[in-house]
């Protein structure tokens, strides 16, 4: 790489190659004083990144709720944390790597996995679950097939190395993600609150410690990748993949807790070295403590020969850490960071000036306000535009038509997105540090917490075929899906986290989807009471012009006050009564049977109402309170049907069930809805406290057959053969 | 018939976390000696074939299968066997 | 009695053995780093799963060199009870306390599961606890758990009863099923599967609590005669 | 200074569920030419010794860590570099 001059910068527009406009080129210029060198015009690239300024999404997200009396910390840090009583907090996070794992699927998923580890035990937090959220293309691609299998070994090859069980996510497929894979993963820890952290360099003269592996050109520009484009003009000058080191990344987290845990007084401030390695992770740290820092770029521990200063501060290295250190404490860091055989390097002090100044061999190759690479980036106000297919979606809702209800069950349970995931999780590990309660194949999972009778439910949420019908609507679902599920769990919801996976912000047709969803999803986390703690945003997903559907992928735990709460999806003994929750009616639009029987999803996104959604959820906290649930389930993509399948699959039983709806109505994906099982003598019970609310729809039954009556037509399903081609359809 | 013998390496600016492993291992077992180590895959092809279609073979075998070539590099002999 | 679970670096069950003696049989146990060259004081010494040294070259074969392999060495030469589960397990083979090799798995892949077992050997220090031919579950989680051995060696296990758990339905590909072998002296027990995982209800399992039980009772006896 | 090229290989008796899976993949990819396929670890070393000294360490290398010889059998070529 040759450093340009700062006026060769000018005239040959380099910037722009780097992802800066000539007006925010114009704009670092007015900031310090003067043409930027070849190292301040990389910094202010990276830092005036999407990825890492947020300039296009910065506006939207301003609509979250992100307070409450619980939040101990919201959107800003390394991960949002929330209060869950006894001095415990729990802290979460998830971050999309969608660009990497297209390009290289398994490194790519595996450095999503570490990176988002480092963000929660940066809080202090011990991480102790993971969960992945995947959107590929149809498994008819063959490339498609690679991408899932590599992704899928990617995270195991990491999670399950380093030793933290990953129990849940969420895996659809639809043409929409062929070119553009998703790959969010969310990591989940607990923190004594006594020992939470914050990412800052404060108080002049404290040291800059440099932990972990050491740096080589990986990942350069990085976050600027993020946010551009995919063509295959990009793909040629893509700088050296990533690869993760999971036993590394276990030492540096250990070391880190211990370091945390043993000598408070040491650590003023940790952050992790992500997106944009060593530029954003100290300049952030100053300029959020009100400091200014002088780095010595000679110290960085360096894996190849000749790196320039524009190289080092850029490079994506995965595995490394910057600690603001107070100044006599180096001996105690150095020793313990020895013990774990890890480099523990001072780069640099943290100064009163507000300056940003980096020296490499004898001189200084930058010197900037810090405020101004942190702080400075222009925040812009994208202009919207309506979508076409929403100004012309018929407002009727398809109707499926059939021969056989039976026969339409049959495929649908055998649809990639509603098939049995067991293929996928059985490659993660999922009990490792025992404290999964619930484990993948119900709906939320479930941790519980040592020490006394608490647990933790967990899930990923969120549907683009709804989103792309209707961003609004879909935004809200994607929260309330997520409540759900933690509801049916027996969790009380806390909050979310989010990743924002859409299109370019530069179309306005894009740009107005992403302010559609989070306006949805923002109505739904203030109707529920979850506030946005912690995200990400993933924006210009898409290849020659086409765009993935609107994504967001929604993280929700809730807390589970007593273990005796815990409740999960499986049918548990013969003689149980059903209940149907909430009304069911002919939604259509978006559903899997649309996309089943007419290959594409089209129309209107059918009616959604917070009121009923909250009612219906209290509902099933309230029963479950009371001891009245032996069996929860939300019911989501497929419809009455294929909840009624799931619940009778996990225990191998059946159920005798009519409804007096048509047989097509069974795969209706009216929302707000949840079937759940009394024990006989407690049916009067549950049925009064339901009112409305709930209709009694069957029993269960020890024979293993699922036996569905409906206005039009009967259905039969023999539960274990089904369950069979259930699990195997992923299973190739 | 021909035997082909395929190595697969590491780009030199990819990180190999298993080769650094070793390394040290290797010190740590006193090799002080030991100056540098790359690790990489062999592999031993026999393909029933014309030379100059087994060359074909097992470039495109590479290129899709055997190596990873965002990170790997690969190289290969053909012997008559 | 205390018992010392090792830590090596990326050893990550280590946690999960001390919670289950410590918690759940309510004895004491001590963590014990890998730099550490003495192990007389404890009563018995286990080898936690997880992927220690990252598991690079061979799951096993770094931590073998280190420096409290020698005790372990000279812990099971005396006859002390040493088990290695899981990534213990392939450390005991690569150090030659046990024979044979765990290979990667025959799908290739890494397998979280539970795995229906069989106690075909319950009389050994590990096992006494559970009735002959006892058919239990016990989560497994590995990507290289297929045991191999050569025919000689395979005849020498069946014959010394040195085959202790075996799978009902071989999910890696293991010769002769084999879940877990001890070694001749019947000492020095390396198993696949994680009995440390099944000791709670709440967790799901308690099938392997024989093998902690198995453990106490003759570390009693011993302590009885002795 | 020498180099040191290092194969390890599974001993022809035992069975390699790796080999057996690319074997199938590349099957699968269409290369019926394809008669036979053995898969090892290839590794290159750089040690700064004399040739008879680097032989012995990269023998005792072998036997120790980089090949386990219950089941995999190694050989090397020393070059001087
Ligand atoms: N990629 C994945 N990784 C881990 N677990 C998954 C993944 N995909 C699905 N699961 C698990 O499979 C079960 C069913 O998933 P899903 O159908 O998405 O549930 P729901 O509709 O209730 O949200 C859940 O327990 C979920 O956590
Ligand atoms: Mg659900």
């Amino acid at each position: 790489m040759i450093e340009q001059t700062a006026t060769a910068i000018k005239t040959s527009a380099l910037y722009e190659k780097w992802g800066l406009t000539t007006a925010e080129y114009e704009q670092i210029q007015q900031l310090i004083g003067r043409l930027p060198n070849f190292t301040e015009t990389g910094l202010f690239a990276a830092m005036w990144s999407e990825h890492c300024a947020y300039k296009s999404s910065k506006p939207l997200l301003k609509q979250f709720p992100t307070s409450g009396q619980r939040i101990l910390q919201g959107p800003g840090e390394g991960a949002g944390i929330i209060d869950i009583g006894d001095g415990q907090a729990v802290v979460f996070k998830a971050e999309s790597h969608n660009h990497p794992t297209a390009v290289e699927p398994y490194q790519g998923a595996a450095t999503g996995v570490g990176g988002i580890i480092r963000d929660i035990f940066s809080m202090g937090a011990q991480p102790i679950a993971m969960l992945d959220s995947l959107r590929f293309g149809e498994l008819t691609d063959a490339h498609t097939r690679f991408l899932l299998k590599e992704t899928v070994a990617g995270i195991a090859g990491y999670g399950n190395c380093i030793g933290i069980p990953t129990v849940g996510g969420e895996l659809a497929f639809d043409n929409a993600y062929t070119a553009n894979p998703v790959m969010n993963a969310m990591c989940v820890g607990l923190l004594d609150t006594s020992m939470q952290q914050k990412g800052q360099a404060a108080g002049a003269g404290n040291l800059i410690y440099y932990v972990g592996a050491k740096t080589g050109r990986d990942g350069i520009q990085g976050a600027i990748f993020a946010s551009a484009e995919f063509n295959d003009a990009v793909e040629a000058d893509r700088s050296a993949v990533q690869v993760g080191d999971p036993f590394m990344e276990k030492q540096l987290m250990d070391a880190c807790l211990e370091l945390i845990r043993e000598h408070p007084a040491a650590v003023v401030g940790i952050q992790d070295m992500g997106a944009a390695g060593l530029v954003s992770s100290s300049a952030e740290m100053g300029a959020k403590a009100g400091y200014g820092m002088v780095l010595d770029l000679d110290q960085v521990p360096q894996r190849e020969a000749g790196m320039i200063p524009y190289e080092l501060m850029l490079s994506e290295s995965q595995e490394r850490m910057l600690l603001c250190v107070a100044k006599d404490q180096a001996a105690v860091v150095e020793q313990l960071f020895a013990r774990y055989e890890l480099d523990a390097v001072q780069i640099g002090e943290v100064t009163t000036a507000k300056q940003y100044q980096l020296y490499a061999h004898g001189e200084k190759v930058a010197d900037v306000p810090i405020t101004a690479l942190v702080d400075a980036a222009p925040v812009y106000q994208r202009p919207q535009k309506t979508p076409l297919r929403l100004l012309t979606a018929a407002p009727q809702q398809y109707q499926p038509t059939f021969a056989s209800a039976q026969t339409v069950f049959a495929q649908l349970l055998q649809q990639p997105t509603i098939a049995s995931k067991q293929a996928i999780y059985r490659n993660y590990d999922t009990q490792v540090k025992t404290n999964t309660v619930v484990a993948p194949g119900s709906d939320a999972a479930v941790l519980r917490i040592r020490g006394g009778r608490k647990a933790l439910a967990m899930t990923t949420d969120g549907n683009g075929r709804y989103l792309y019908l209707n961003p609004e609507i879909g935004g809200q679902i994607a929260v309330c899906e997520a409540a759900r599920n933690i509801v049916a769990s027996g969790g009380v919801p806390l909050g979310i986290t989010d990743c924002l996976n859409f299109g370019s912000p530069e179309e306005p047709e894009s740009f107005y989807e992403l302010a559609q969803a989070t306006k949805g999803m923002s109505a739904a986390c203030q109707a529920l009471a979850t506030p946005v703690i912690s995200g990400n945003v993933s924006l210009y997903n898409e290849s020659n012009g086409t765009a993935i559907y609107p994504t967001p992928m929604v993280g929700m735990v809730g807390l589970i006050e007593d273990l005796d709460l815990i409740t999960t999806q499986g049918f548990k003994q013969a003689g149980d009564v059903i209940f149907l929750v909430g009304q069911t009616g002919a939604d259509f639009n978006g559903s899997e049977v649309q996309k089943l029987l007419t290959g594409e999803i089209s129309g209107a996104l059918f009616d959604f109402d917070l009121t009923t959604e909250m009612a219906n959820q209290k509902l099933i906290q309230q029963a479950i309170r009371a001891g009245l649930l032996s069996s929860a389930h939300d019911l989501a993509e497929g419809g009455l049907a294929v909840g009624l399948a799931e619940s009778c699959f996990a225990n191998e039983l059946g159920a005798n069930v009519t409804v007096a709806l048509p047989a097509s109505w069974l795969f209706a994906e009216t929302q707000s809805r949840f079937i759940v099982t009394v024990a006989a003598t407690q049916a009067a019970a549950f049925a009064k406290m339901a009112g409305q609310q709930a209709e009694q729809i069957g029993v269960v039954t020890a024979a293993p057959s699922l036996q569905i009556n409906t206005t039009t037509e009967s259905l039969t399903l023999a539960v274990r053969a089904s369950k069979q081609q259930w699990e195997g359809a992923l299973a190739w | 018939m021909y035997r082909a013998k395929v190595y697969v390496t590491y780009k030199d600016s990819i990180l190999d976390p298993q080769a650094e492993a070793i390394t040290t291992a290797l010190h740590q077992l006193d090799f002080p000696e030991l100056t540098q180590l790359t690790c990489g895959k062999y592999f031993e092809l026999v393909l029933d074939t014309t030379r100059e279609k087994a060359a074909l073979a097992v470039e495109q075998m590479c290129q899709k299968l055997l190596a990873n070539v965002n990170m790997e590099s690969y190289r290969y002999e053909l012997i008559a066997a | 009695m205390k018992f010392a679970v090792l830590q090596f670096p990326g050893s990550n069950c280590d946690q999960d053995l001390v919670a289950a003696l410590r918690d759940v049989f309510q004895q004491q146990v001590e963590l014990i780093n890998y730099r550490a060259t003495d192990l007389s004081a404890f009563a018995a010494v286990l080898l936690p799963g997880g992927f220690s040294y990252g598991d690079y070259l061979r799951g096993g074969a770094i931590a073998r060199f280190a420096p409290i392999m020698a005790a372990v060495r000279r812990f099971a030469a005396a006859g002390g009870l040493v088990i290695g589960i899981c990534n213990g397990f392939q450390i005991l083979t690569e150090a030659g306390l046990l024979p044979g090799v765990l290979q990667q798995n025959k799908s290739a892949s890494f397998i979280c599961q539970p795995a229906a077992l069989t106690v075909v050997n319950a009389q050994t220090s590990f096992t006494n606890a559970y009735a002959p031919n006892q058919r239990i579950t016990l989560p497994i989680a590995h990507g290289e758990g297929n045991y191999y051995c050569d025919a000689a060696t395979l005849a020498e296990l069946q014959a010394q009863q040195q085959i202790v758990f075996t799978y009902q339905d071989n999910p890696n590909g293991s010769v002769a099923n084999i879940a877990g072998i001890t070694n001749r002296a019947g000492n020095v027990l390396g198993m696949m599967p994680h009995p440390e995982r099944a000791v709670e209800a709440l967790l799901g399992s308690t099938d392997g609590g024989g093998v902690f039980q198995s453990m106490l009772q003759t570390l009693t006896k011993k302590v009885v005669t002795a």
